[in-house]
């Protein structure tokens, strides 16, 4: 098989990179970024890894992107000067970055033999547990821990985000994601999109059980198709102090550690499933995790409350 | 039957990177951001359509076929919002508005 | 009136099933015929059909199927004759472009029609709306003046009018 | 002779010594961000390549590493947000030097 595509995919991915770190403009250097995220995900198919490929576009270029772009459009359209740093410094960085990047080309071209691998034993799972995709199995069976301390990361996270409210705003919607100037393409696509958006959203979902998807994926779709809506100004994002946001953000984690410790009495421990309710449980759970990762997702990009509450 | 169907995907795939090709040089040559715009939409949009419709041959049930069509129908969407969004912005400070 | 209330209460169910089952089909499309999977697919298109009123309320005005599909085949044949015309300008050595705006004065209302419209133009050949002026003026970028572009935009939105029905009957808007 | 997953382990490299280059050099938080971000890609990128080489079982690539680098991808996001979220507070509240502090006309903040 020819190595042109790979190499060619290479290329660009290195060069847009560069372009990330060294544009002058802040929103170039974005638009880069979203650029090497949206490459890397066919960097991943490349290496059989559809899942990852989807998140990475969804996550990685998509989510990332629009929060960083957000974030240019508070900052102002100028990039502070202060690029030019001493040349020893420079040198000197280029030597370290040199260095890494000899040492993990060596581990990349001389790799351990044979290599190591899981992929047995997470087999070995899937056959227990009735799924047929087995980063699915992975993610909500064989290492089902990871995954729940994760989704507690994301809530930390947003208490995070939504600590830094300044007192008097309190309780309060985060500042209105709305484009500039209102316009008719996007609210036509803000309207007629998202429906489509929910649909392959749960299509993700649903279909992570036995192929590439997941909550993580379709989460995200239901995220981004919110996003939309906000940034169409066709609805307000909402307070936060509201009940059932709170309630819809730890909904997946809290349904993920009730069906955990169920384990304790109708299987054998924590997060472990009785083989014939497995496939049962982890879609409750999966359904569950969707539904949050979305509203943390959105709520995430809109920000830390900045109207006071009504 | 097979014979024909390949053929179909290589005349359809090649025109579609033809088009593709076509609206990379004029995103080169045209001379302004509105002007690029009409060769990206145009041409790329066109260029992926028949690359869609070379693959349907190659589908191996109906509807993954119908997959693809539902695909091209949402590029053709996003790409009918995206060129018109920039183009109001690139005219923000051009003539009138 | 009652009989005015009955008849807004079948174009709204009647338009609201039309979108639950264009979502379905979009459904199934996805994931293929299957009983366990059909049960959560029409709870999806159930949610994407309350999200798609929300979000674009029923209105009076009805969307002929028949028209519709006419539309849609149009669509392909449009995007042929745009890109070879894009195409052969960029691959022209002269690169015959002789661009430039124009004003089309639309009958069609603010809101979801006017989009839709805008959105087919920028689809068609030699044609990009840029924006709209409050008195319905479109403001339309064009690729080479010479051509006749005002006659062939009256055609289209007349052909575009075409979709819906009944609009006249009921003019009461709705969003 | 290099195969194709060698080929991506040393476009993780670059993307790693790139990212690692802007984080430590660029003086704007911001940018500094958005290089972290390349040079966790890169690592992603890495297991990946340790996926694809560790196939078995009738598995195209181990699932294991594929499984922790969607976690990853996650919690590298929700980081972002968290430290987007930190700098637009700083620059607000006008606590840093480097990032010209532009009031937003469009939010509507007493302030």
């Amino acid at each position: 098989m020819s190595l042109l595509p790979d190499f060619a995919l290479m290329l660009l991915i290195l060069i847009a990179a560069v372009w990330t770190v060294s544009a002058r403009d802040r929103r170039d250097s974005v638009i880069g970024f979203i650029v090497v995220g949206l490459l890397l995900s066919l960097a991943w198919i490349r290496l059989n890894s559809v899942d990852v490929a989807l998140t990475e576009a969804a996550v990685g270029g998509g989510a990332t992107g629009l929060l960083l772009l957000r974030a240019c459009a508070r900052l102002g359209p100028n990039e502070t000067e202060g690029v030019s740093l001493k040349v020893s410094l420079r040198i000197l960085t280029g030597v370290l970055c040199t260095v890494v990047a000899v040492a993990l080309a060596t581990i990349v071209l001389y790799p351990i033999e044979p290599a190591p691998t899981l992929a047995p034993t997470a087999a070995a799972h899937m056959g227990e547990i009735g799924l047929g995709n087995p980063v699915t199995v992975v993610l909500l069976a064989y290492r089902a821990i990871d995954t729940l301390l994760e989704k507690v990361v994301l809530v930390l996270a947003l208490i995070g985000v939504w600590a830094l409210t300044p007192d008097p705003l309190w309780g309060g919607a985060p500042g209105s994601l709305r484009a500039q100037h209102s316009s008719g393409p996007l609210t036509f696509l803000a309207q007629v999109l998202p429906p489509v958006g929910i649909v392959i959203g749960v299509y993700l979902i649903w279909n992570g059980a036995d192929r590439p998807g997941g909550t993580f994926q379709g989460g995200t779709v239901l995220a981004a198709m919110w996003l939309l809506v906000m940034m169409a100004d066709l609805r307000e994002p909402p307070e936060i102090r509201l009940h059932t946001l709170r309630r819809l953000v730890v909904l997946g984690p809290v349904v993920f550690l009730v069906a955990g410790f169920a384990g304790f009495w109708i299987a054998n421990g924590f997060l472990s499933y009785p083989p014939d309710l497995a496939k049962p449980i982890i879609v409750l759970v999966e359904a569950a995790l969707a539904l949050s990762i979305a509203v943390i997702l959105g709520m995430l990009v809109a920000g830390p409350a900045a109207r006071a509450p009504r | 039957m097979s014979l024909m169907a390949d053929t179909l995907t290589i005349a359809a795939v090649s025109a579609g990177l033809f088009f593709f090709l076509a609206g990379t040089v004029g995103l080169l040559r045209f001379p302004d951001t509105l002007t690029r715009l009409h060769a990206l939409t145009k041409a790329d949009n066109l260029g992926f359509g028949l690359i869609v419709l070379g693959l349907l041959p190659q589908s191996p049930d109906v509807a993954s076929g119908l997959k693809l069509v539902v695909v091209w129908l949402l590029v053709q969407l996003a790409g009918a919002s995206a060129s018109q969004l920039i183009a109001q912005f690139a005219s923000k400070g051009g003539p009138s508005a | 009136m009652p009989a005015e209330a009955e008849w807004r209460q079948s174009v709204f169910s009647l338009a609201a099933l039309r979108r639950f089952a264009t979502y379905l089909a979009l459904w199934l499309i996805l994931i293929g015929f299957n009983i366990a999977d059909l049960a959560i697919g029409v709870a999806a298109a159930a949610w994407a059909t309350i999200v798609s009123i929300l979000l674009l309320p029923v209105n009076d005005r009805q969307i002929s199927p028949l028209a519709l599909a006419k539309h849609c085949l149009r669509l392909p044949w449009q995007s042929l004759v745009a890109g070879a015309d894009v195409a052969r300008r960029a691959l022209d050595p002269r690169l015959p472009v002789q661009p430039g705006f124009i004003t089309h004065a639309t009958g069609l209302a603010d809101g979801p029609g006017r989009n839709a419209f805008r959105a087919i133009m920028s689809l068609q050949p030699g044609t990009l709306p840029v924006s709209v002026a409050k008195s319905g003026d479109m403001l339309i970028h064009c690729l080479d003046m010479s051509q006749p572009i005002a006659a062939q935009l009256v055609d289209e939105e007349a052909l575009f009018l075409q979709l819906t029905k009944g609009g006249e009957k009921h003019p009461k808007r709705n969003g | 002779m290099i195969g194709s997953t060698t080929l991506y382990g040393l476009c993780a490299t670059g993307l790693v010594a790139i990212g690692l280059y802007g984080l430590v050099l660029h003086p704007s938080p911001l940018r500094k961000v958005i290089a972290f971000n390349l040079l966790g890609s890169g690592t992603f990128i890495l297991f990946g390549v340790a996926a694809q080489r560790g196939a078995a079982a009738g598995l195209l690539a181990d699932p294991v590493p594929q499984a922790m680098v969607i976690t990853g991808i996650v919690v590298a996001f929700a980081a972002t947000a968290v430290a987007v979220a930190l700098l637009l507070r700083l620059v607000e509240s006008g606590g840093s030097t480097l990032e010209p502090s532009a009031p937003d006309p469009q939010d509507d903040r007493p302030s």
